[in-house]
């Protein structure tokens, strides 16, 4: 049930001087938080546990301290009312973060996300912005088994009037939420709980943040990766082990769902003329699918290879770890998709 | 329903503006019925014929800088709230002049500038975002009130349930406004709740609840001021729960086989409008030339709205996919 | 908000000796559903206004009549409570049905599809299975805007341990109900309420009725149309038409979309090496991105030419007739697509 | 909470297995503590110590045949419930021979034999498949009960409100139990909840409730057997408040920030097995050796547990997607 709260230590300051500073994951959220809110009075941190118990994963551990209890709202166990109250404060001038422990309570909420989050703008025509930000962990990979274990990000792709951030990395998860909070629409983002331990570098940036392109992690010409969020890891590592077999794999860490960018996505297609497509959803109508459609209709007739997607066997997520292992995209089977693509085996 | 007690004195003023608005929705809405079947207005059509009171009662209580959040049966409130009539007839239309874009049509009235929030087709779907505006209103210490109306039917909905809690737990200033018409669709308030004292609920809470004879204009303007008074001077939340009667059919496409036509004829002999122009003629305070200035206004103002709403524009469909993000976004 | 309850005749009763009888969409739904309770005491149906009113579509009038209110049973406004008490009622040994007035309000209940009824089997190691059926209405196509006309039945094919039917004839509606209650594990049917009054041949069947296949609704050799539910009759227009231009299009109607019948898709395409997919769900992340990416997986080297996805403009629902149009799919664009896969415009 | 006053006249057997059902949860949950250290015990893992009187005490009022609805912080109840103890310490393990064939672990223990519908992890989850399960006795006509049993924080979810109001409308036979630990996790319960007096929330929705003294057994057990008759004669649901306390951390990753050690230490003196242990010894009813007796065998009954989930098989991988649609299903 309760996520863990292994860490409090501190965020991280960025190093004076624009020079680049390692953090943890949560550390790094914690630290963009708390800047938002220094910086702009409206905004505000609401969700389950918040405040006194420092956040389910620790990411908001201290801020009750600093900001006090208006600004760092503990809320009852009330999903669909505190996400739609994060809609209304939103519409009310206020610029709300909204906590949703993870992705599998959100279904209780996805009432107020899908018929008033994603529809007021438009419904109103064009009066009535919800800029909101919502957070939540996802993803499986700590054998909590099948009720908390769900990677629902690339379903709520789906939404129009949505949009959906995923750092994949200690640097994303420390400056996607100011640009999230500066949009006028609603932005969704995706932490994968099992990244919140992770530690990375943070570069010290000047402003020509865009959390809304797609990042080439790494460069290669034979086969393009592509993946987000949780599974960049094992991703990369999997690239590393076709590196000992001669094959030069470029890795994309799409970082925004949606809006998808496709234009990176094409430019390495073009070039590898491969894809193998990395996703923790559940295979049949995940993310995945809509990127092979994409690349179908944009980038056909430069394809070698069928496009291959290694994703999450269609099964809620069993409780024993090696059946949780086998569920999730690991490296060895990204690197047989990839091999794949390439004729080898 | 109680009996028209302990009238309060009321200026003719007063009594002519609660008269207009009244008869302003009961025209306008038997016009969106003609239109209807003239297939002018389409998709679903929910009148307020006989709630007129609740919407025209309440709304008195609030000031330009409150909110209003609403339901699909919300033509009422968006004209007592001042939305122009011929911006509403327009968005029943469809066209490109309707307060919203069109796009939203007769259960998405908006108009940010007038606060009104819509025009909720979610059965209570509202609540949680009064609460979010009364929290905003809240933390930014603006002595503001939300006014959020929902029909009985809504009261089983777990959001019903979880904003109740929030609102008393949070002493946010919401005026919350059950307009209880005894049905939810087909559905009869005791089929639909093991308690059927709607405001009973509310008191479960710890939040000051009241009942209202929802045909009577007069005790709903003064039941919603003093509680409007009371959110607004930080005391937490309020809720009226206003007993009413829905005359006409749910939507256009209901036969109504879940009542009798009698017990729809027994309540319009005691409907908002008739009581109330019973009582004001009765006590000589408006004359029915009165009445008849004021018929003559309201059917030029629906005629103007008529003309507005045929002569507007329908947004070219090369605009399909506009706001759906804002114009201004980032990405 | 209220469907509409445009007719209430009796089902048709089928022609006795084998023949074929004439008859609604609606009241195609009443007959099997008439049928299935007087076979099997255990079914009851539940659901808001499914009984004096007389079911906000009037698939139900006359029901109450016949089985009285414990069987035909009226819900309060309660869509999480009344969906779970039908999987705890399948639990404990019923057969309900469930009706969800329309899909759009299905959100508010999703938690308990989701992570009760898609789960239980699993986590309980096989135990508990959940023996229920879920009807609702999905679909634009009545002009009643952003918040009542989702298509996300695709959406819910996502979710591993549900199964999924949408019936796009009238012989359909009034097949697919008992073999939905046959099968042990939940299964949600969506009906699309532009065809409640849609009338149709059903033919007296023998017992040999699969609703788990896809039908090929119509035979051509140079592209395949695939589509299910409210487009099914879009796209076979747009067939009849694409024969004026001396185009043959093969149209499949997949009937279930969880599971999705492979076999019958990629035999068609290994024909007409040419597909078009019609869906009424928003483009991103909608079912046609999984069938691309089943055929791209499956039948690659087959393929002639990209394949085709024609879905709903990324809007939610606009109120008025010519946006609303615009925003779904139409035979115009269904032609347009096939002639692309040909090259032809 | 009340003194212990009133105690019925209890049979030495009866007060042996009382103790006995405490004594296995309590010392079972201590093991599974210290194989979570060992890492033989993953994922979440919420111990029920302090709480274990009201498992125990309602669980007795129960027959066979009816059915009980958990939460993730079930192992009591599913070992009160008479679900062996090897199946559940190999549920734990993730082992084949586990109540739910390994697949579900510490938060979705499952036993269809005994009734026992788990162990759901969602809160408020369970609410709505009890009113189901009670449904379907009632329209079969079984006079079974169903007993659900859920945390405080619960109480604020919509799913609540909504199970409430179906079991009190149709008199579904519904034994609710309300396990109020004052806390959710990190959040006491006058910080979620307008109305902190738990059962007068049932009592909204015209269902008899009360609260009981959740750290005595013995009180649970009469009220939880007045309770159940109740329901089972068809008089419709009941709501019982068991107040108690959680000795332990929320769960294995809880640092405690929210509330002081002194706080839990406070409650430890009066926990229910301290209470109960000191009753029956004061007064006579059992002696020292048979608790030592009682001990000893609850220590063999946790080693063969352990022993059994230790030589328990891993589902093969191969059989990954086993589970997730009926073997013999139609397509
Ligand atoms: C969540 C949800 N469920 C079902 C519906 C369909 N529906 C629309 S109005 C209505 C009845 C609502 O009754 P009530 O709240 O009493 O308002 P009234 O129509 O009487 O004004 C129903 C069931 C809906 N719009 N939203
Ligand atoms: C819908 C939902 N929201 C949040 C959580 C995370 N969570 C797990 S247990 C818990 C606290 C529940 O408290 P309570 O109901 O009092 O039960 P207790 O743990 O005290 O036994 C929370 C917030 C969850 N499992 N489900
Ligand atoms: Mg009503
Ligand atoms: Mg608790």
């Amino acid at each position: 049930m309760s996520p863990d709260t292994a860490s409090d230590t501190q965020a991280a300051a960025t190093a004076p001087g624009g020079g680049t500073t390692t953090m943890t994951y949560r550390d790094a959220m914690r630290a963009a938080i708390r800047e938002a809110m220094q910086r702009d009075p409206r905004v505000f941190l609401m969700g389950e546990d918040v405040g006194r118990y420092g956040g389910c994963y620790a990411v908001s551990t201290g801020l009750l301290e600093e900001f006090g209890p208006e600004r760092i709202r503990d809320t009852p166990l009330s999903e669909s009312a505190f996400v739609g109250a994060g809609i209304g404060a939103a519409m009310g001038g206020m610029r709300p973060i909204v906590e949703i422990m993870t992705v599998n309570f959100s279904l209780l909420a996805l009432d107020q996300i899908v018929n008033n989050a994603s529809t007021l703008r438009h419904m109103s025509g064009g009066q009535c912005g919800v800029p909101l930000v919502i957070r939540m962990a996802t993803g499986a990979g700590r054998q909590l088994a099948a009720q908390h274990s769900h990677s629902l990000e690339g379903w709520y792709a789906h939404i129009p009037g949505l949009k959906i951030l995923a750092p994949g990395t200690v640097e994303d998860a420390r400056y996607m939420l100011q640009p999230a909070l500066d949009d006028p629409d609603p932005v969704l983002i995706f932490e994968h709980a099992t990244l919140y331990n992770a530690e990375g570098p943070v570069r010290d940036l000047a402003g020509d943040y865009d959390p809304w392109r797609a990042a080439v992690r790494r460069e290669g010409g034979d086969v393009t990766l592509i993946t987000y969020g949780g599974t960049l890891g094992r991703t990369l590592e999997a690239a590393e082990a076709l590196k000992e077999d001669g094959i030069a794999a470029e890795v994309i860490d799409l970082r925004s769902l949606r809006p998808l960018d496709d234009a990176t996505i094409m430019e390495s297609l073009r070039k590898t003329r491969r894809a193998v497509i990395v996703d923790e959803g559940w295979k049949s109508g995940s993310l995945s699918a809509e990127i092979t459609a994409r690349i179908v209709e944009q980038a056909f007739w430069d394809l070698d290879a069928p496009i291959q997607r290694v994703c999450s066997a269609e099964v809620p997520i069993p409780y024993p770890r090696h059946l949780e292992q086998a569920a999730v995209p690991q490296p060895g089977r990204i690197v047989a998709a990839a091999k794949a693509t390439l004729g080898r085996d | 329903m109680a009996p028209d007690t302990h009238k309060p004195r009321l200026s003719r003023a007063h009594l002519l503006e609660v008269l207009r608005q009244m008869l302003r929705i009961r025209h306008f809405e038997e016009k969106c019925a003609e239109l209807y079947q003239q297939e002018k207005i389409r998709g679903f059509l929910h009148l307020y014929i006989g709630e007129e009171a609740v919407a025209v009662g309440a709304m008195r209580a609030l000031e330009p800088e409150d909110a209003v959040v609403a339901t699909y049966r919300e033509h009422g409130h968006a004209l007592a709230r001042g939305v122009p009539m011929t911006a509403v007839m327009a968005e029943m239309y469809g066209k490109a002049e309707g307060c919203s874009g069109g796009r939203g049509g007769s259960m998405h009235l908006f108009d940010a500038e007038r606060r009104f929030f819509g025009g909720n087709a979610i059965v209570g779907g509202g609540l949680p975002l009064a609460i979010g505006l009364a929290l905003s209103d809240k933390l930014a210490e603006r002595p503001r009130v939300t006014a959020c109306f929902f029909g009985e039917g809504a009261v089983a909905e777990g959001e019903f349930h979880e904003s109740m809690n929030l609102a008393a737990l949070w002493k946010l200033p919401v005026l919350f406004i059950c307009e209880n018409n005894y049905y939810a669709m087909g559905t009869a308030l005791e089929r639909s709740e093991s308690q059927t004292d709607v405001h009973l609920k509310a008191q479960a809470y710890g939040m000051p609840a009241e009942a209202v004879d929802g045909m009577d204009v007069v005790a709903i303007e003064a039941a919603a001021l003093g509680a409007a008074a009371a959110v607004r001077a930080g005391e937490g939340p309020r809720f009226l729960e206003c007993r009413t009667y829905r005359f006409r059919a749910h939507s256009m496409f209901d036969p109504q086989l879940y009542r009798d036509k009698a017990e729809v004829e027994e309540h319009r002999k005691h409907g908002p409008l008739v009581r109330f122009l019973g009582w004001i003629k009765e006590a000589g305070l408006l004359h029915q030339e009165d009445v008849d200035r004021l018929e003559q206004e309201i059917a030029k103002e629906i005629d103007e709205a008529v003309a507005f709403a045929e002569a507007g524009e329908w947004e070219p469909v090369e605009t399909l996919t506009r706001h759906v993000y804002a114009e201004e976004a980032a990405s």
